[in-house]
């Protein structure tokens, strides 16, 4: 309800959250469950303001907290021995993995998810997504150099599939082929489970030196926190809207009003991505990278400054002050939560020391990249930010970044599953010897089988001419050195080469021998180019963690995989969790595709795929 | 017949790369005085004369524009076989 | 490498020199190129030194040729290469190519786009027929042996070189493209015939034209990649290498014909 | 401040295949009345008062539109500050 003494255009604040303490917030509309609001509120010691509302919901939120997944992704940490780790640099926690490969050469790479935006509008989606988990590589102070695609549609006929799978395809490409990525493989099926949830899961690797590795902290007191690249605007601040001040409430009174007063119109949870701003952002930051000026980088991804802001602070010694007058933006009249949540593409955050801000600035204005400071790293162990002159987030920032609930959510394996693996292959009709012809046709014809060209055709596989493998082999391979920007010099020339695998049907069947089984031929596939794999990452797709038989998939899966990883030796380096993809009630099939990274030393020496290069070779089977 | 001119522009909070990428080229290009610039799609249809005013609005939002992210207006022009000032 | 499909029918010849006093090539970046470095890879492969060339400097620091390379500059957002082609850099361009001089310019994919824009080659490229980004390997059929840019080919010698673009569509009137015909101005032609999956050329382009020449043969634009072709490592074939090795002739003199070998 | 609304067509010798696809869709999906598409671009600029329409002119001509392909339409709308129906 609106206060009578309304409210000043920098909206509510922090001496005003104290002033009202029993003003009612709209939490539940932000996904806040009653015992977390009322968690915030003992934290604070009063009740939180908008923005504070709104960074702790954005960061409490699932995709942020992992707050149903953490207590399984533990076991990934208890199965890695000491030896498995002893070439991973920096591991699950950080933005991505990375793994030394020798002669000074890191390697890093990541898979993220971008289901639910690609969905509401597939190109855009895509596109963002592939956006998205490139600046994770940047952050980690690595040239990104190739990206991979894992996407899961539904059936191929059906009427959406011609709206969705189009769309996405050109945005996976329209995205990577201007930023330069070569694109060196990935997984498309067709299974009815997606239909109303198609999974658009991107994968990066990137190149750097050791010595280079970046991780996001601020630390420092006195260091200025810059951001850089595109301005703020009010695209993809979804449900935030609902805060917004009543400065708006006669915008649109057909708007959902909801506890605060009016609202601005329901604004679209749509990013916008601009693949030319994120190009230069890279050059940019590679070079301010090598020039030495950058203490701490954090990309600004899902929830935006909330979370480079609180993570950023979390992870250093000290505080950090915000002015958030000093954030450039794109629209008028935007209220502190909303610059906060705000998922404006192409930003990047950099912690700076006071004396290399000139040359910091000079290179963004180089690339003709905005740069601003706004604000600085402090002693108070407190994340303050104000706005319009008034304070209005004063927090600890761990308890945003890292300190939201933790569930231990029912776990149940579904009656349904003795069922459905009693339904073996044995009840089918076995084909004649006369058919098989045709079967094998039909097979080959079929969406999940059939040539993928009409996708990868879409995706430059060459830009950068380090492309070694890509399709259709079954793992792509790029030299590092090469792509670094490095000299490889005469001799034999390293290459990384990553492979990403996962079959939901037979993960539906037995996630715990499902994702051992997606493992498996991800090792394989990296395994035949020559390569030899070195560690792993992962994205699990799954449908609703409050279904207790999801939950049950979700922790057979993790299980699974950990116990494969350490049965091969390799080492779980990071990975991304996407729950809630389901259709109505209906969960998709398990999903957790695994990446598997490799590395090898001449690729003049990769395995070209295929057979029948010359007549006259022979055919070995190897296994059982 | 008819003519028809659908103009479909991108949602003012939406961010417009296009069009920022043009400001820029024409400041530089020694055009300051353009302080903004959206790009949009223009589509000319010939329509027959059994296409309503609701066919157009269903055309463009299903086919022309992406209701998500655009908005779109439709204007009547003259007869086809008059000329039109373009 | 053995295991390759087999290099086009192309006159042989390695670097003419390299090292210190090797010809200077230059390769510009705007913002957005993205093949500026394999530009200046298959550059130092034909044996010549490759001089970064930045949009906002038109100092062309002595270079003898010039690549303009693939990419999206400036996002491509309003037509491909239209921003570029008002560059710093492509001022200076413009000059040394129809100056006295005569400099030998490569205008590669978006670089050909560009030289469109700029005005230094006739027509335009527009969108793809299929409206699709498309990414394959190409055979193409050269045309004319006699350019700055093609002189290591024997005409009508085919080559396969990748192709990548999402506006590769050469347009430009009747009239021009007769004229372009009459002057054996067609530089590169995608080969339709034959092997290809169908009978039309990948993109919709006029007259099936992958690549053009000015008047002089100084100057070539084309829309696929002779520099992802310089390597079967990393490309379809080594076919590429010609295009730069025949710019090292038209620098150094060599007679266009014989071609130069170490 | 006013408002410019700048409209780019292809040519009408040159193949427009996105209208095509267009046409084609539409008859797919009911309305086979419309006989013919063509897309073009839609500009929406913002000026100050020092842009003459001679200064337009040539931005339509240097900038937004290539005259090899495109012909365009230049016209000046009410203030900025005046609502647009858009
Ligand atoms: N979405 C995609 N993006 C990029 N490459 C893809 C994609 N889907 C498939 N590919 C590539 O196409 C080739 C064939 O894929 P696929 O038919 O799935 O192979 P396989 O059945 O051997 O795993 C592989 O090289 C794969 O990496």
């Amino acid at each position: 309800m609106v206060e009578e003494d309304g409210v000043g255009s920098s909206g509510d604040t922090v001496a005003r959250a104290e002033q009202t303490p029993d003003q009612p917030q709209p939490y539940r509309e932000l996904g806040l469950k009653d015992d977390e609001y009322a968690r915030i509120k003992e934290i604070l010691g009063r009740r939180p303001t908008d923005a504070e509302l709104a960074m702790y919901s954005v960061m409490w939120s699932e995709h942020c907290s992992y707050k149903s997944s953490k207590v399984h992704l533990g076991y990934f940490g208890k199965t890695t021995t000491a030896e498995m780790k002893s070439k991973m640099l920096a591991g699950i926690g950080e933005n991505a993995g990375v793994v030394d490969i020798g002669d000074g050469w890191a390697v890093t790479f990541k898979i993220e998810s971008h289901n639910h935006p690609s969905f509401v509008e597939p190109y855009q989606g895509a596109a963002t997504g592939v956006g998205g988990i490139v600046r994770d590589i940047l952050a980690m102070g690595a040239r990104p150099v190739a990206v991979m695609d894992q996407l899961r549609f539904g059936p191929a006929d059906a009427p959406d599939s011609q709206r969705v799978v189009p769309g996405i395809v050109s945005g996976v490409g329209g995205y990577g082929n201007s930023l330069g990525l070569p694109n060196i493989g990935g997984e498309v099926v067709f299974d009815a489970s997606y239909a109303g949830n198609p999974l658009v899961n991107a994968a990066c690797i990137g190149v750097l030196r050791v010595e280079d590795l970046h991780t996001a902290h601020a630390s420092g007191a006195g260091n200025k926190i810059i951001l850089y690249g595109s301005r703020t605007g009010l695209d993809g601040i979804g449900g935030v809207s609902v805060l917004a001040s009543d400065t708006f409430a006669a915008d649109d009174p057909a708007a959902g009003t909801t506890g605060s007063g009016g609202s601005r119109k329901k604004l679209p949870s749509v990013q916008v991505g601009d693949p030319f701003a994120e190009k230069v952002l890279i050059e940019c930051t590679l070079e301010v990278f090598h020039a030495g000026l950058v203490v701490g980088i954090q990309d600004l991804g899902g929830a935006g400054l909330s979370c480079a802001t609180s993570e950023l602070a979390a992870a250093g010694d000290g505080g950090m002050h915000v002015e958030l007058d000093a954030v450039p933006l794109r629209a008028e009249g935007m209220t502190a939560a909303e610059i906060l949540s705000s998922e404006s593409q192409e930003r990047m955050c950099a912690v700076v020391t006071p004396d290399k801000v000139d040359a910091f600035l000079a290179v963004c204005a180089k690339w003709d990249v905005q740069a601003d400071v706004i604000g600085e790293v402090t002693e108070t162990g407190r994340l303050v930010i104000d706005f319009q002159g008034q304070t209005v987030v004063d927090v600890p920032p761990r308890t945003v970044a890292h300190e939201g609930p933790v569930y231990e959510r029912p776990i149940a394996r579904p009656e349904s599953q003795d069922a459905l693996q009693a339904d073996t292959t044995a009840s089918l009709a076995r084909p004649e010897l006369s058919e098989l012809r045709e079967l094998v046709l039909r097979m080959i014809a079929s969406p999940n089988l059939c040539a993928r060209n009409w996708i990868t055709d879409q995706y430059d596989r060459y830009v950068r001419g380090n492309t070694v493998l890509a399709q259709p082999a079954d793992a792509g391979i790029v030299r590092v050195a090469e792509s670094y920007g490095a000299d490889s010099g005469d001799g034999p020339e390293r290459g990384v080469a990553m492979a990403t695998d996962c079959n939901g049907r037979y993960t539906q069947l037995d996630p715990y021998a499902g994702a051992q089984l997606a493992l498996a031929e991800a090792y394989r596939n990296v395994g035949t180019t020559g390569a030899v794999p070195i560690a792993v990452t992962n994205c699990l797709n799954f449908g609703s963690p409050e279904d207790p038989a999801v939950m049950w998939q979700f922790s057979q899966a993790v299980r699974g995989l950990a116990d494969g990883c350490a049965e091969l030796g390799i080492p779980v380096t990071g990975g991304n969790v996407s729950f809630y993809n389901q259709t109505g009630g209906t969960a998709i099939l398990p999903t957790p595709v695994v990446g598997v990274l490799g590395v090898i030393d001449d690729v003049r020496r990769r395995t070209i795929p295929g057979i029948g290069h010359d007549t006259g070779e022979s055919l070995i089977l190897l296994g059982e | 017949m008819a003519r028809v001119a659908v103009d479909v522009v991108i949602k003012p909070e939406i961010l417009d790369p296009q069009g920022k990428a043009i400001v820029a080229a024409l400041a530089r290009t020694g055009h300051p005085g353009v302080s903004s610039v959206r790009q949009g799609k223009h589509f000319d249809l010939e329509v027959d004369d059994s296409v309503t005013d609701a066919d157009l609005e269903e055309i463009a939002e299903n086919l022309l524009a992406n209701p998500v992210i655009e908005t779109w207006t439709i204007t009547r022009l003259q007869d086809a076989d008059a000329p039109v000032a373009r | 490498m053995d295991d390759h499909p087999p290099a086009g029918r192309r006159r042989p010849g390695g670097p003419v020199t390299s090292g210190s006093g090797a010809p200077r090539i230059g390769v510009v970046t705007f913002p957005g190129t993205l093949d500026d470095v394999d530009a200046a890879r298959a550059v130092r492969y034909a044996g010549a030194e490759a001089v970064p060339l930045w949009h906002a400097d038109g100092d062309l620091k002595d270079v003898e040729a010039v690549v303009i390379p693939g990419g999206f500059s400036y996002g491509d957002y309003l037509r491909a290469g239209a921003i570029a082609s008002h560059a710093p850099v492509m001022r200076s361009v413009v000059d040394a190519a129809r100056g006295p001089r005569k400099l030998p310019v490569l205008g590669i994919c978006n670089g050909f786009q560009v030289l469109c824009e700029a005005g230094l080659l006739p027509g335009a490229l527009m969108r793809n027929a299929a409206l699709k980004f498309i990414c394959r390997d190409q055979w193409l059929r050269v045309e004319n042996a006699d350019t700055a840019w093609s002189s290591r080919f024997d005409t009508g010698a085919e080559i396969l070189v990748p192709l990548k673009n999402a506006e590769g569509r050469y347009v430009a009137d009747d009239h021009t493209l007769d004229e372009l015909e009459g002057e054996g101005r067609v530089v590169f032609r995608y080969v339709t015939d034959g092997a290809q999956d169908g009978a039309t050329n990948p993109n919709g382009a006029l007259r099936d034209i992958a690549g053009i020449s000015s008047a002089d043969g100084r100057i070539v634009g084309l829309m696929p990649h002779p520099e992802h072709a310089i390597d079967p490592l990393t490309g379809p074939t080594d076919d590429g290498l010609g295009l730069f090795l025949s710019a090292l002739d038209a620098i150094t003199g060599a007679p266009t014909l014989t071609g130069a070998s170490s």
